[in-house]
């Protein structure tokens, strides 16, 4: 369990700008093996929270308590830009981010999905933007780690390719079940993957809704469930049309 | 005023300058003026005389020959017969050149230093190979001295008035360039340092260089004889103790050229043979005699 | 609290270093290293005389314009050099050849050449001051981002506001280390230069002291140099390093 | 084709060099700027006589002795300086006034407190490279990327791997930078510290030479150094590079 | 008009990565003031395709050719990235890309409606990535471009904002019709904004389809209208699902 108490998270005053509240009395609960999606306006913290719980940024108030580990949880964070080395080829970023360098297969396997195999020797300024973004997916999940935390993974993705990561997404989760916290714009995606979606809303951060969603987790985003579901959720909201 | 202006260029720490403060004082007696140009070193004296900057340089005549040998029109008139010494402590277990066998010795200029090429050849003399029997530590000038001072050489070789400060704090000469000489069975009194002009220049100017040489003449003796002259002069000496002063006019007025200066031909010649063996031409370049018109004589 | 903490620490620094000095003077006690107050006496005589003041203000105009001579010339070719792989490819020859001329060489030329004079000596100090500036702005230049100049194309930024907003602000890191390390090695020229063609200036005061072997006058004259550079830093380098860096998270 | 004319640009710029020098030897016609032929000549001479390779061999060693320590020691503090503020403020004072002694000032203290040995030699030397590194390396770590920093922090790199995989590729340039002017400032000051107090290697001999006014053999021995430069370079720092830099598009 | 006519784009080899073939044998019409979107996998050579057109990459075989326009016309192009300038403020950087300065209104405008107007003097490092996507694409609108690439602009907008963004491309394009070439993955946002889908495969890109849309422009991506366009499609293009 993953106890997010975030007193205030505040942004120094600098130059012209003045300080900024990103984070105000900010509680949540995960329970481990969750996967919860976060969705809320462009500038409302989700960034900034994901960082705080990975341990990022020390500068705020509050507290993130990992029930069940001793030690700060091993954390796999796919970042909303790529962060790839430049000066790395594929392979190597992927490696790198592996503390034992034993899971070659997985890696091979990582890459087959995510159709880069051909490109596991090419240094990431050779790559396409979204190339690049898968491979940044598949350094988050060749850590195997405890915790995901995914910033808008998908964005880059096509509907395809998209629908085969969704779905290696829930079988690596099925396998080996870890908290997963995702953030996503797009209402048909997390209604698809999450057990939970926490709705937000910004300046400063708070959640303005906070939903179980009874529908099975599933890799395609245009079943009607899912839209009807989604519907009603506007319906309920209408701060998110 | 129409007088021909001479410029000399003079380094702050040389004597050349206490001489013409003196020669300057005396202005209603002479027909040219001086102007002075600093140098901090006596390369950039060789620069200054390159450049044109300056007409007249204190410099010494084997380089003179070296340069004349590759075209340079540059010529020598006699200026002072002082030159370096070998320095020990006072109470130094080396009381000759013999002794300095497996010492540590300190050199000024390198391994092109006219005391030190003459001092290996007065050893060779005495069937010693200085070159490889002591251990020769070169360096600037007052590092040598300080290395002396230190105790970490046994022999310092250094310029004469590094030298008389040593002197003056109580270090003992050895042998000084003049009796490495004799030594060597040269008793002339053979100048090594003189003014340094161009052969072109001097030929245009000959009655204001006549002139300006004897003014010069007659400042030496000035320095020399007259009390208040010295006293006048003392603080360009840049030393603050009495007995360096002395030692420092002592040794100055020592090398007065009281001759008429140009040493014989054979003389000079047989220095350059020296010269030119012990240092394997480096010291004179290529050229196997000392080069035609290297002294100036007037006529 | 926290400012005062801030202006305090290099005020504390100093201190320390003289600290340490005058300890090492104690423990040495030899006029090779002369203890902080015995250098400051000098130091203050010499300003006084107006020796320090004048040889001073002589190298520092030189070290001005020479300084200043070197950077543009180096900043300009060296972004050329960066971009240009042609050119590069041609130059990078001469550039390796006039960063291992020793000064010396170049020193005795510029005198030689072109008399005993003031530019000469500026000439030799920039001739060898220009190529490190050349070969750090040439990495700098190489090592620019390629997105933003690509959005500065398309926009049609042009020459001059791609230079201006786009290229000079990705330079500025090596455009300050140059600068910095700059300074020191055209100081380090100009002394030789002074040295061996200038009738005043540091260089030529420096090794009068050295022949006299006055630490002392050394040490004094070291400090004026440093002060000077010292309040350039304060007044003009931190200034600007804060300017430039205002936008770092 | 492509590739001839890529190794030809290098040796068609050295022509040109050359016959520039070449006319401008002419031109004078003075013995201070003798021809390339006549230097070729003392060069040749030199090599067979073993004089070059002797001295050149000692300076290459103190060159390579005190600019290993320097960079490595210089990259060291430059990268904590660059990215702990704290230390930065308190050691940025030093760092100053270090690069604004007069590499005189250093080496006279060095000989005098050290005698006139080769450690002595090589400590003046660092003296006055080390700050200059520091500044270029501090630029440089002042100008990390934040996000792959975090990167790496998130993914648990550890303190060797970031510094291997993250930090150094990004400060490649500064110490290319830094090592190709530094390779100049070292060589530089070797030459006045051997001047001052070493009885061989290339600063001993130029020194020789330079009293003597015998500018054919100064050319001679900067021949006989800029050749070994161009050699590293052609050798080691330029693969350096091509295989730093193949991963920019 | 703009006739496109790629014999052939190629990346050279580098490193270990051998050469590759992008583009190959592409022809393509776009009218002047169409608005057109390209829909395709990750990887597919769009965004090079972008660089040729905006003059950015000149090493292809093959032509671009602007009718009506002596001169290359004035492209605003929203990059896949955000792409700018750090060290300069937001509103600096939209200014910057403006050749007349007079437009200071029309910057005040778009900053309200992308909600940034109290970020205007904020460097990016203190920007969200969906606030700077937002800066990139007011700076793409605001230099009142002949013809606009824009390459997958709203990927980080939440779904509110998206719609006012999109509302506002129509407005502008009802304005002053420009050519509009837009990159998406999401079919539903092509098939609301544009006249034209082009569909592309990869390796090398080739056009699999060229449709024109027959359905009303509108801001809104969940209209029935839509749907059943983005179904009748799926059916007939599986490789699109
Ligand atoms: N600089 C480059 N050097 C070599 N290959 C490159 C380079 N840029 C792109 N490529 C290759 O060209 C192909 C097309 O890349 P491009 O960026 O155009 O794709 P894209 O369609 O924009 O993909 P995405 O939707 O992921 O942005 C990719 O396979 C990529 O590997
Ligand atoms: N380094 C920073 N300094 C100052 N303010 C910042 C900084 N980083 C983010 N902010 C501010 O904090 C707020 C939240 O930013 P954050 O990146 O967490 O947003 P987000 O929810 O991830 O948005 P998006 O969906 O656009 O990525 C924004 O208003 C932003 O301006
Ligand atoms: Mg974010
Ligand atoms: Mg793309």
């Amino acid at each position: 369990m993953i106890a997010i108490d975030i007193k205030s998270k505040m942004y120094p005053a600098k130059g012209r700008a003045g300080h900024h509240l990103a984070i105000a009395e900010l509680q949540l609960l995960l329970q481990s093996g969750e996967f919860v999606c976060l969705v809320g306006p462009s500038g409302c913290g989700k960034t900034t929270l994901l960082n705080i719980i990975a341990d990022l940024d020390r500068d705020y108030e509050g507290s993130v308590n990992f029930k069940q580990h001793q030690t700060h949880p091993k954390i796999g964070y796919v970042f909303q830009n790529p962060r790839l080395l430049p000066w790395r080829t594929v392979r190597e970023n992927i490696e790198l981010a592996i503390e034992d360098n034993s899971s070659s297969e997985n890696i091979d396997a990582l890459l087959e999905v995510m159709q880069l195999t051909q490109f596991q020797h090419v240094y990431p300024e050779r790559l396409s933007l979204g190339m690049s973004r898968r491979v940044a997916i598949i350094r988050g999940f060749a850590t195997n780690p405890d915790m995901l935390l995914m910033d808008e993974p998908f964005v880059s993705l096509d509907a395809p390719t998209a629908r085969q990561v969704r779905s290696l997404l829930i079988t690596l989760w099925q396998q080996r079940p870890h908290t997963v916290l995702f953030v996503t714009h797009d209402l048909r995606e997390a209604i698809a993957l999450a057990d939970r979606i926490v709705f937000l809303a910004a300046a400063p951060m708070k959640v303005i809704a906070d939903m179980a969603v009874p529908i099975p987790r599933s890799e395609r985003d245009d079943e009607q469930a899912i839209e009807t579901f989604r519907q009603q959720l506007l319906h309920d909201y209408p701060a998110l049309k | 005023s129409d007088k021909t202006t001479i410029r000399i260029g003079v380094q702050a720490t040389g004597t050349l300058a206490w001489e013409l403060s003196v020669l300057q004082g005396q202005t209603k007696d002479i027909d040219f003026k001086v102007e002075t140009h600093p140098v901090a070193t006596t390369e950039a004296g060789k620069i200054a005389l390159q450049s044109g900057a300056v007409d007249i340089i204190v410099s010494d005549w084997i380089w003179v020959s070296r340069m004349r040998s590759d075209g340079a029109d540059f010529t020598f008139y006699p200026y002072s017969t002082t030159s370096g010494a070998l320095m020990v402590q006072r109470n130094s277990a080396i009381h000759a050149v013999k002794d300095l066998k497996g010492k540590r010795l300190g050199i000024a200029g390198g391994e092109l230093d006219k005391n030190w090429l003459l001092l290996q050849a007065l050893a060779q003399e005495e069937q010693l190979d200085l070159n490889a029997s002591v251990e020769k530590v070169f360096g600037a000038p007052p590092l040598i001295n300080e290395q002396l001072k230190q105790g970490r050489v046994d022999a310092a070789l250094n310029y004469w008035h590094f030298g008389a400060k040593l002197e003056a704090q109580g270090y003992r000469q050895l042998i000084d360039g003049k009796g490495i000489l004799k030594g060597l069975g040269i008793q002339e009194n053979i100048p090594t340092l003189g003014y340094v002009f161009k052969q072109s220049w001097a030929d245009s100017h000959k009655k204001v260089l006549d002139s300006f040489f004897q003014s010069s003449k007659k400042a030496k003796q000035l320095l020399c004889a007259s009390e208040p002259d010295w006293q006048k002069v003392i603080p360009l000496t840049q030393a603050d103790d009495v007995t360096t002063q002395a030692k420092l006019r002592q040794r100055y007025c020592e090398g007065n050229v009281m001759q008429s200066g140009i040493p014989e031909q054979q003389v000079a010649e047989r220095i350059y043979t020296l010269l030119r063996t012990v240092s394997n031409n480096q010291l004179t370049g290529k050229s196997e005699h000392l080069q035609p018109g290297t002294f100036w004589s007037q006529d | 609290m926290l400012i005062s903490l801030r202006t305090a620490v290099p005020g504390l620094s100093l201190l320390v270093l003289l600290a340490v000095w005058q300890l090492l003077a104690v423990y040495l006690n030899s006029n090779n290293l002369p203890a902080p107050l015995v250098v400051g006496n000098v130091f203050w005589q010499g300003c006084l005389s107006g020796q320090i003041p004048y040889h001073l203000g002589v190298t520092l105009l030189r070290l001005i314009v020479s300084f200043s001579i070197a950077m543009l010339l180096g900043c300009a070719i060296g972004i050329v050099l960066g971009r240009n792989k042609k050119l590069d490819a041609f130059f990078d020859n001469w550039l390796i050849i006039f960063l291992s001329i020793p000064a010396l060489v170049t020193i005795i030329l510029c005198y030689v050449w072109f008399g005993l004079t003031e530019s000469a000596a500026i000439l030799a100090v920039v001739i060898n001051k220009l190529p490190n500036v050349i070969v750090t702005i040439r990495e700098g230049a190489r090592a620019l981002d390629q997105d933003l100049l690509e959005m500065a194309r398309s926009y049609r930024f042009g020459k001059r506001k791609t230079l201006l907003h786009v290229v000079w602000p990705q330079l500025y890191p090596y455009i300050m280390g140059a600068t910095r390390s700059g300074l020191a090695l055209v100081w380090k020229i100009i002394l030789v230069v002074e040295l061996l063609g200038r009738s005043n200036g540091m260089g030529y005061q420096l090794h009068l002291f050295f022949q006299l072997f006055d630490v002392a006058s050394i040490l004094a004259y070291t400090i004026a140099f440093v002060a000077v550079i010292q309040m350039l830093e304060l007044l003009v380098l931190k200034p600007l390093d804060t300017k430039a860096q205002r936008w770092r998270r």
